[in-house]
């Protein structure tokens, strides 16, 4: 990351307009009723598309089978140990009583009959969750390539031949395959209200298939710790109508500064954080050679490599 | 803990020499051990074995030279007196098969399912 | 000559650290200048520093384990302080390369350095007595077990002073963690304080394992053993199990960043994916290592304050058996988000939930002992009650994290960090603390008092349902962990009240401290004479308290589940007839010496100073070798000085 | 003892307890030792299949650098493995030797344990000598990584048992073959055979497989 020694703090408060818009949001609900579904939230509990409201579904099926359990033995716990105290002359006592086969095989049965239920939806979940697993769509899919850098985001759109960071524009009801890949350490690329986070890493290709359902202003983060700037490396994803999208890729394509080999081994190297940007035009084969790892971007300190 | 003779528990490697340890089991395993490198050269430089075949073929004499090992060498047997070192013994593959067999298989999927194209060609070089 | 070491590694411009700093060299000055003062040095070497008893040992390692708690929570607390702050545009008062060396420091100490100690100190002290014999399988081994894992610990608390901690995390992934990214010293601090105690409790393992295998009272077949016996015994297997792929794992690390090996680096066709993995074959063991010696403990405080035998003892053992088994078949389920597959998640997923069906039978068999129970509610059983309400929630948001879609959006957030602490705090924290309010009067020959600890268990019950429960919902709102400041303000209103708990635990704190000093104060008024203080079952209750260094004078003849518990159903406990002479250990200074030299050892590695480095590992071998050239000779107590001692001790038990 | 242990027997408690396990108390120095060295040996098994797995992973990984078929002759491999074989025969003898208070046949069979070792020691050294040569060291390729750390794991258990070797043949000398002495020797012989297990899967492993 930088060299040692080196410390420079990064720079932060972006995203002005989304915080806003959140801080409204927040102001009108007491904190602690948030937990409710009914309140307006950002993150996991308000999802924006298919895969997210899968996702928090499963949570809510999986917790309320477990409660079904879990809340009884809770107050089983408190009630007996209240009923049962000894100053308690009312309660019964049986101090040699330790063994009952009924119970046994209650006591068995109940969690046993719990997990088959939870593993039939952990393994079906899985599957039709499976992060690299295609969405079905009317909508011809996007390719998106993502390359985490040292704090920030770098978005490849292979097919529209633009590049942004810490920026991720997509169109609503379209599926957007991601491959993703580390021009530095692993960290993990999430979008909360969009769904499933996936790992990023060096030398290494992994997919994630989302798709955005609304139009609105997401905020998307890196949840794999990966360095002294980590708390800044967030993004936001600009989920726009499908007319809104082609003007901005018209914009996009028509300024900003070109993504080359030495543009891309300047932003590589900038430890830190910098603003959203756009590039208008981006070498086609760049995700495939940092990949590679081939780029001469290394991050500062790089060993020179062998061979 | 005193010296007693009257306890038939036993240790590996431990118990009267007439038991366990003797100059025949040494021999013997000395000989099926020297038998069975010798098997596992011929088939790995020879193919006398249908050759995808030759790692199990490798796989099955190890685990077998190293049972060789077990018995002759440890003296870790079956019988009564020996129930504690079996079932550590026991534990003990359970955790490496577990290891080894679970990484392999965790790492094979995370690299088919990540490796780029072009390094999946490389990778078969 | 001195490697990388030079005055710049001490940060003198750095206010905070130093503080802290400053204050831990003034305490232990002043701890030092008290023992020179009062002349305790004779003393502590001769009963402590070299005692191999296992009692002794076990006092020891709960010691150091409370000391390090103080160390942990003060990183703890920093993190709190730092995360109600800052909020928005602020950076709060921690910059990110301290904040990262806190929770990296916090994580690793609570788990290396406070928790396993205290779980391992606890089983040193109780395992022998409940078995009825006179000390471990290997004494000698004991102390250099305790010994090394006071030097990670010692090495650990040096980085604070001389250089940095590492700033990696708790579980140090590569690639961050390779000489590439981390060129400091902290990653070295943390590879080496954890390879020595590392191997410290590796020979712990060992020795519990062979002790509770091979040495055992007559009569105590496996199914009359404790149940806190075989928690031990299963935890003990798995450290034995689980350390060795440890110690593999950051050997390997070590060889990438020492002689630039190509393990887990980016380039030379390295793959961190595999430390990660090996990380996890011994990570999630271990959260069992330190859980199932808790779930013992609460068995055996539960049975006797409820004045009933366990409920269900063969569901107990073998659900005991099948964690200790099922644990070793799950620890994907840390990194569902690499992207392995779906039936490679589908499995490793399914695999994590079924350890839930033996967990849940142990919560409902302590729940049928508590049932038809006479529920006395000293401090040890409020514990194991706030820790059954608590295992509860904190097992089902595990489970919940074991279903991969579902944890595709938990991963990493607050969520999970709600999650393990809810887990260990409410198991292995909330156990230990039961564990030394039982088991305190065995060791020191006095009870504890009881109000202050009633008061520090509500405050840490209150403190930790306010620090944690935010967590949970601060994770779905989508605040991921490691976070030195954050953006989005409408948190901060969760981080304040999780700042607010933690003051309340805070309290908690103070008030066991509090307990400790008024209990030893007034420690005449609540002298334990008859050694059983808790109308207990098992056999450590039988002898007197504290135990003569060897225990019992005639080991017990065993002939059921809570042995004591039988014999004192058939009456009044009487002399024996006959005393044998018997031997018990004499004292070694082996463990401090080795211990010694591996402490420098390790400092000189971490600092490049390679001819400090030989001559202290040579000089820990030499040690070894010395102490193994000489034949120990053990000491006799004689039958008549038994016979005496046993008449002293009865006295006050004696009914007449 | 035995008829306690018959009573503890029939109480029908424990039917998998063996005869003289926890019935009758503590078990003699001899097997406790002698166990807790067995345990120590798994969890030393245990750290290797560590590296094995993480040597099977990596060993594709040569970074365009030679690979094993490249690098071993399996020639040389053969006598190590020889070398090995008949070391843990003598080692075994040795502590027959020593059991029947043999003094000069232990001293002969411990002798020849120790040079067939060295031996071993010594062509492994020359191996990997050689492969530094010719520009195959550790740090060229995760796949010599990985090799040179487990090959030379074991080399390096070889070694530490060579010491304790010599340590044991000083203190046989020193102090004649009393209990405390046997019990080390016999804990040495478990360790020198338990070596011979883990070559056995790092011969097939890396060097049968690796040559093809
Ligand atoms: C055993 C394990 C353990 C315990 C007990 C705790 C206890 C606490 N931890 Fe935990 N924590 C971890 C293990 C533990 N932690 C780990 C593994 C991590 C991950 C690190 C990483 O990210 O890499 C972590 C991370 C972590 C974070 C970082 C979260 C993030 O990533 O953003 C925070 C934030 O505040 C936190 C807070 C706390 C608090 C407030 C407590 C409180 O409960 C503290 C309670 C107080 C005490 C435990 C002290 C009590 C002292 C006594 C009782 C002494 C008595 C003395 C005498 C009798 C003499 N912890
Ligand atoms: C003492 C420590 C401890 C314990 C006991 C547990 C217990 C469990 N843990 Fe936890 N865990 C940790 C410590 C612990 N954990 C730590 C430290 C981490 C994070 C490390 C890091 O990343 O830094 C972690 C992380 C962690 C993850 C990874 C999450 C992620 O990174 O995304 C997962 C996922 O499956 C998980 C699952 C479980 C499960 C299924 C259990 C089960 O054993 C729980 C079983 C218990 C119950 C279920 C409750 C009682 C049962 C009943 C009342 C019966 C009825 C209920 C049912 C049938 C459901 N844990
Ligand atoms: Cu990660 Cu391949
Ligand atoms: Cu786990």
């Amino acid at each position: 990351m930088m060299p040692a020694g080196e410390h420079r703090p990064p720079p932060h408060g972006r995203f002005q307009g989304c915080e806003r818009a959140l801080r409204l949001r927040i102001l009108a609900a007491p904190a602690a009723a948030c937990l409710v579904a009914s309140c307006r939230q950002a993150g996991v509990l308000d999802p924006q598309g298919p895969v997210a409201s899968a996702e928090r579904l499963i949570l809510f099926n999986a917790t309320a089978i477990m409660l079904v359990v879990v809340l009884p033995v809770i107050a089983l716990t408190l009630a007996f140990a209240w009923w049962y105290r000894a100053s308690n002359r009312r309660a019964v006592y049986w101090p040699d009583w330790s063994y009952s086969g009924h119970i046994e095989l209650v006591v068995w049965a109940i969690p046993a009959m719990v997990v088959i239920l939870l593993a039939g939806v952990a393994w079906t979940g899985s599957h039709v969750l499976d992060p690299a697993h295609k969405l079905d769509a009317n909508a011809n899919p996007i390719r998106i390539e993502v390359v985490s850098l040292d704090w920030k985001w770098l978005f490849i759109y292979p097919d529209l031949e633009i590049a942004t960071v810490n920026q991720l524009v997509v169109p609503t009801g379209v599926p957007v395959e991601f491959q993703l890949t580390s021009a530095t350490v692993m960290n993990s690329f999430f979008v909360p209200q969009l769904g499933s986070q996936i790992y990023t890493m060096p030398g290494m290709t992994t997919r994630l298939n989302l798709l955005a359902e609304r139009p609105g202003d997401y905020a998307g983060l890196s949840a794999n710790f990966s360095g002294d700037g980590f708390s800044d490396m967030r993004f936001l994803v600009h989920v726009v109508p499908a007319s809104d999208f082609s003007s901005w890729r018209e914009r996009a394509r028509s300024e900003g500064a070109v993504l080359n080999a030495a543009a891309y081994s300047q932003l590589a190297r900038t430890a830190g954080t910098t603003q959203m940007q756009t590039y208008r035009s981006v070498d086609p084969n760049l995700f495939e050679r940092i990949v590679q790892q081939n780029t001469a971007a290394e991050p500062t300190a790089a060993p020179p490599k062998e061979d | 803990m005193e010296q007693q003779a009257s306890s038939t528990d036993q240790a590996p490697g431990v118990g009267d020499p007439e038991h366990s340890g003797s100059l025949a089991t040494y021999t013997a395993g000395l000989g099926f051990a020297l038998l069975l490198t010798g098997a596992s050269f011929m088939v790995s430089q020879t193919d006398l074995l249908w050759p995808p075949g030759v790692p199990a073929g490798l796989a099955v004499l190890a685990i077998a030279q190293m049972g060789v090992h077990l018995v002759f060498f440890l003296h870790i047997g079956t019988g009564p007196d020996n129930t504690n070192n079996v079932l550590a013994l026991a534990f003990g593959l359970l955790v490496v098969t577990l290891i080894v067999s679970g990484s392999l298989w965790i790492m094979a999927h995370l690299n088919a399912n990540m490796m780029p194209a072009s390094a999946v060609m490389e990778m078969q070089r | 000559m001195l490697g990388k070491l030079n005055w710049h590694a001490i940060p003198f411009d750095q206010p905070i650290p130093m503080a802290a700093a400053l204050l831990v060299v003034v305490t232990i000055l002043a701890v030092l200048s008290l023992v020179t003062w009062k002349g305790w040095w004779p003393y502590l070497w001769r009963e402590w520093l070299t005692s191999v008893d296992h009692k002794r040992i076990g006092v020891m390692y709960v010691l150091l384990a409370l000391v390090l708690l103080l160390r942990g929570f003060m990183d703890a607390i920093m993190m709190r302080s730092q995360l109600a702050i800052a909020a928005g545009g602020a950076q709060g008062y921690l910059p990110p390369e301290h904040y990262d060396q806190i929770f990296s420091a916090h994580g690793t100490i609570m788990i290396f350095f406070m928790a396993m100690p205290f779980m391992v100190g606890l089983m040193n002290f109780v395992v022998p007595l409940q078995l009825g014999v006179r000390d471990v399988a290997f004494p000698v081994l004991n102390a250099i077990s305790f010994w090394l894992t006071a030097s990670g610990a010692l090495l650990v608390n040096i980085s604070l002073v001389v250089g940095e901690f590492a700033r990696t995390g708790w579980l140090a992934y590569p690639p961050l963690s390779e000489l590439q990214f981390s060129p400091g010293v902290g990653v070295d601090y943390y590879l080496w304080a954890l390879q020595i105690s590392g191997i410290g409790t590796l020979l712990a393992g060992i020795n519990m394992v062979t002790t509770i295998l091979k040495l055992r009272a007559p009569g105590m077949g496996y199914m009359r053993m404790p149940v806190f016996c075989w928690t031990a015994l299963c935890s003990s297997m798995l450290i034995v199990a689980a350390f060795p792929v440890l110690t593999a794992t950051f050997g390997m690390l070590l060889l990438d960043r020492y002689v630039g090996m190509h393990f887990f680096t980016n380039d030379g066709g390295g793959n961190f994916m595999m430390y990660i993995n090996l990380i996890w074959i011994w990570g999630h063991p271990e959260v069992y290592i330190l859980a199932l010696p808790a779930f013992g403990i609460f068995s055996e405080v539960i049975a006797t304050f409820s004045g009933k035998p366990l409920f269900g003892y063969r569901s107990m053992v073998l659900a005991t058996l099948a964690i200790c088994v099922l644990s070793f078949m799950v620890w994907l389920h840390h990194f569902f988000t690499m992207g392995a597959g779906a039936d490679v998640n589908a499995v490793f997923g399914i695999a994590s939930m079924i350890i839930a069906i033996p967990t849940g039978v142990k919560l409902f068999n302590w729940l049928f002992t508590l049932y038809r129970g006479r529920i006395r509610f000293e401090v040890p059983v409020l514990w194991a009650i706030g820790f059954m309400v608590t295992f509860a929630i904190g097992g089902m948001t595990g489970v919940l994290q074991a279903v991969p879609p579902a944890d595709f959006v938990l991963h990493n957030s607050l969520f999970l960090v709600a999650h393990f602490h809810n887990v260990i705090i409410g198991s292995v924290v909330f156990g230990a603390m039961a564990g030394y309010y039982y088991w305190f009067p065995k060791a020191f020959g006095f009870t504890l008092e009881r109000r202050l600890g009633v008061v520090s268990f509500w405050c840490w019950l209150i403190g930790f349902y306010l620090a944690f429960m935010p967590l949970y919902a601060l994770g779905l709102l989508g605040m991921t962990r490691r976070m030195q400041h954050y953006a989005d303000l409408s948190w901060q209103p969760y981080l304040i009240v999780a700042e607010v708990g933690a003051v309340i635990i805070l309290c908690g704190i103070v008030a066991t401290v509090a307990q400790l000093v008024v209990s030893i104060r007034t420690r005449e008024s609540r002298r334990d004479l008859g050694g059983d203080p808790w109308n207990g079952r098992t056999l450590e209750w039988s002898t007197s308290s504290p135990p003569p260094a060897y225990n019992f004078a005639v080991l017990p003849q065993v002939d059921s589940l809570d042995a004591f518990w039988a014999m004192k159903q058939r009456g009044p406990r009487r002399a024996a007839a006959r005393y044998e002479s018997i031997e018990v250990p004499r004292n070694s200074a082996n463990g401090f010496v080795t211990a010694f030299f591996a402490v420098v050892t390790g400092f000189a590695m971490i600092w490049h100073i390679w001819w400090l480095a030989i001559l202290g590992l040579v000089c820990a071998v030499l040690t070894l070798l010395a102490f193994g050239w000489v034949e120990r000779v053990e000491q006799e107590v004689s039958g008549e000085q038994l016979a005496n001692d046993e008449r002293v001790r009865l006295r006050p038990m004696d009914p007449a | 003892m035995s008829a306690q242990a018959a009573t503890a027997g029939l109480a029908g408690e424990e039917e998998a307890t063996p005869r003289g396990q926890g019935s009758d108390g503590p078990a003699p120095v001899r097997i406790v030792v002698a166990y807790g060295f067995w345990i120590f040996l798994l969890s030393d098994i245990i750290m290797f299949s560590a590296l094995f797995a993480t040597y099977a992973v990596l060993s594709g990984q040569t970074a365009r650098g030679p690979s094993g078929h490249d690098l071993f002759e399996l020639r040389h491999v053969g006598i190590e493995t020889v070398c090995l074989l008949f070391s843990s025969y003598t080692c075994g003898l040795g502590v027959l030797a020593i059991e029947r208070r043999r003094l000069t046949f232990f001293y002969v069979s411990f002798a020849l344990t120790f040079a067939l070792g060295a031996t071993f020691l010594g062509l492994e050294l020359s191996e990997f000598v050689g492969l530094v040569a010719r520009g195959a060291g550790p740090s060229r390729s995760a796949f010599l990584s990985a090799f040179f750390s487990l090959v030379g794991l074991h080399g390096a258990h070889v070694t530490a048992g060579l010491l304790w070797l010599g340590f044991m043949v000083a203190q046989t000398a020193a102090r004649g073959p009393r209990d405390f002495v046997r019990r080390r020797l016999l804990c040495f012989s478990l360790f020198w055979h338990a070596l011979d297990i883990i070559w056995v899967a790092l011969l097939t492993l890396v060097y049968l497989m690796g040559a093809r």
